[in-house]
């Protein structure tokens, strides 16, 4: 059963030195104050996970916490390039593992569901098993096919953001879900961050509810997305997005926002 | 009535697209090419993007594939998995529309690093979506300003294999010929074959029947300018 | 497209003799209307597919409409057995293949995403192996883990029943929602019925919707499920699936039930 | 306060059913017990139905596992794919309840035929949700009426290997002894060793420790017989 507690006791339950964690969101309701908390908190060699590294890990990786990256695509959407990351991997500093978004999303889904590896068609001609050796042919058993696995993505840890949670600590979010079921699902520890808590949780268009028994903590934290978004709570603030550029390009401009932040 | 050369290429791209059809959008000029066809010719174009959103009728350009308003607007939202092993990996998706960083002379696309993969002069965001999109789609159509440093002989990294129906860029069209090498088939107004072979780092193949494109309509730029 | 179209016209379009064909639904939008249509045009040499076989194909099967059946549990739920059905296998007039759900539910997610094949944990000491030779070990090219194959479940057309469609014949389904998503996009063919068409859909908390593109023919059915259900709209007649038990259990009952059928 | 055997094997399986656990439920008695315990000394208990409803609480019992009710009162319903995959086969059910037409004496199930498979005696309903049940959940308790037609010497068919926990019938409850095998652990009231050996296919080992179940309480009843 989820319990309901301040961020701060959150996260320093939930993430831990040496995790591998993803902070997970497609654009909208990414996890952003655990992520602060998470770099206030001075975590170290994390193995970030994600599809979409977008700015927040931008900042977790200018702040030093991690070892490592597993992704397919790290940019700023609609803006163009995460300065932290690329001088990390440029200087040979940040390790990466990379997938496609497809492989990704089924690496979630096999761990999930509780299976080793994900079968996808995959893409022809790609050079990206010759960087990634754990994306590896298999053989269909009836046609002969030869297909694509890659193994489930299993976490230590998992931290979404969501529009709601009751007081029992089901969980509700809207909207793009991405893959946030799945990677709370693959997650042996959960953290929710929430924009309400509410007495009952009604039920909504295209909601997805995670039941209080699947997740650990959950933390009121209303506009803890931010500058990302929660559908019915908040807008992108696409101008930081913007603004971002220009302090990631500049690494002391990163050490005053960082600095900042700790504050 | 004057206009860009962005303006040429995202009208030609979205001219490409025909009524009806279901087309896998990237965000960028991908995404206002579709939408401007959506909003001209081909109102009952169905754009699906990687976020999840199917049948997303959006009234302003979104700046990120997953922003409310493509949500919104959709006929479904689904799960990241679904849209990719449901939707784009049957071959459901009759177009899917890719930008490059860098493109071979057969449309092979790079976008994950210049440079070696180790040691990477200029680390780029990577696969994202595309080299499914590339390998799923019925058709592939690139859309990418032309140059030196864009249309290379010789990738650092094939992200995706695309075998594209079509490179649109910002001075002409491009089509493989029989062999899957890319040969310019149509440039816009007041573009020299020659133009086209200083942007290109291979030497560029001519089509006997060059043709010139049609310049923008009033009404296509109208609508594409309207969409900002 | 979808086009929108009688009933009669769109079963005759859509369900073809000789077919593989899945008429869906875990209790809830059973498309009996659509399956008696299919009695009344006489189809002949069908593979029926459905997971839970129910009265719906008790009645198929006892008009002689199947050929064969593959499937994971047949019985008429919280009554008892299936007897036209029971009596077909017992003759050895039906030829069967099964599974359990969770293998025959996977067979429709790999049919629907274009895999060959679909991977399970599976259960460890069944004997249904042995009598379905396409239930097949697949080792993890990562861990070395011996796992369970079955093969996608490819169909040639798909018949479900759903809440509403739109004029564009977009169709929405709400409530318990099966494997319905999952059977149309198995599918080379599919017919929806529908309680109501409306101008617009509006979006409704846990609605599943199939775009109008991946739908073949829509046909106005209002009470398309009895005596199965569709909720907001309809409940459950289950005097009438405890009456079946008699009617099905004698031959001549059944003849009865047939000819009025066919009246 | 009387009552019937089918009401003390529903009380007894009930009550192995603890606060807070998650269980699998199948239709018939064990929805029954399942239900009676969230209504009694486990309202935390989380109840799962392989139609796609998680956290049901349904006020009256349902017919089938897809009776409107479970969905309306779940905490989320999913897709039957989803339920099996994400739910069920990761381990995240702690108790999964079945019932069986036959079961041998190390409570493996038979609910797909008597006799041959290819030459069926009688062809029941089949595998449904059984053999991943047994073999994903935590814990495998089975409830079933215990007979010489259901308690046999060799099944016809292994449907499910489920190696329960428990085993709770109307004559009392078995459980594993360290080789596997069912031994009679408890007698419900008014029933001797005897008809409990009466009642199975092979020589039943009772337990040196035999206990007898306690009876329904007055309070168990009201509520069981108001689920009706």
């Amino acid at each position: 059963m989820a319990v309901i507690t301040s961020l701060a006791e959150a996260v320093a339950e939930v993430v831990r030195d040496g995790d591998t964690v993803a902070f997970e969101g497609f654009t909208h309701l990414i996890p952003f104050a655990a992520g602060h908390e998470v770099i206030r908190q001075r975590r170290r060699e994390l193995t970030l996970v994600r599809m979409t590294p977008d700015v927040l890990y931008d900042q977790l990786i200018g702040a030093g916490c991690a070892r490592r990256l597993v992704f397919s695509w790290g940019g700023n959407p609609g803006v163009g390039s995460l300065h932290r990351f690329r001088a990390a991997v440029q200087d040979g500093t940040l390790e990466i593992e990379e997938y496609s978004h497809a492989a990704m999303a089924n690496r979630y889904v096999a761990a999930a569901s509780g299976l080793p590896f994900a079968v996808l068609r995959g893409a022809p001609g790609t050079d990206l098993p010759s960087v990634t050796p754990s994306i590896r042919p298999i053989t269909c058993p009836f046609t002969g096919e030869v297909l694509t696995a890659v193994p489930a993505l299993r976490l230590d840890s998992a931290v979404v953001h969501a529009q709601r949670a009751d007081r029992a600590g089901n969980v509700q979010l809207w909207g793009i879900t991405g893959v946030q079921k799945e990677a709370v699902l693959a997650a042996a520890r959960s953290l929710v961050t929430v924009e309400e808590v509410v007495e009952e949780l009604m039920p909504m268009p295209g909601a997805v509810v995670l039941p209080s028994w699947v997740v650990d903590r959950v933390a009121h934290v209303p506009g803890g997305a931010h500058p990302s978004y929660a559908d019915g709570y908040s807008v992108r603030d696409n101008d930081f997005y913007q603004r971002w550029d220009a302090i990631s390009r500049d690494r002391s401009a990163f050490e005053g926002w960082l600095r900042d932040l700790h504050r | 009535m004057t206009y860009t050369a962005d303006e040429m290429m995202t009208v030609a791209a979205a001219r490409t697209l025909a009524d009806g059809a279901v087309c896998f959008v990237g965000i960028g000029i991908p995404s206002t090419a579709a939408n401007l066809a959506r909003r001209t010719h081909a109102p009952g174009l169905v754009l699906i993007y990687e976020s999840g959103c199917i049948g997303s009728k959006p009234s302003t350009l979104p700046l990120s594939i997953g922003d409310g308003e493509l949500a919104s607007t959709a006929d479904a939202v689904v799960s990241v998995p679904e849209i990719f092993n449901y939707w784009l990996q049957p071959g459901r998706v009759d177009v899917g529309f890719l930008g490059a960083a860098q493109l071979d002379r057969r449309g092979n696309i790079n976008t994950t690093v210049i440079g070696p993969y180790s040691a990477p002069k200029v680390r780029l965001p990577g696969a994202g979506g595309a080299p499914e999109i590339a390998s799923c789609c019925r058709s592939v159509i690139v859309v990418v300003r032309q140059s030196l440093k864009t249309f290379v002989d010789g990738l650092d990294f094939v992200t995706s294999a695309a075998a594209p129906r079509m490179v649109i860029t910002d001075l002409g069209v491009l089509e493989p010929d029989d062999t899957g090498e890319l040969v310019l088939t149509s440039l816009h107004p007041g573009v020299s074959a020659d133009d086209a072979r200083a942007a290109t780092g291979w030497p560029l193949a001519v089509s006997p029947s060059l043709s010139v494109t049609s310049p923008p309509s009033a009404a296509e730029l109208a609508v594409l300018r309207s969409l900002r």
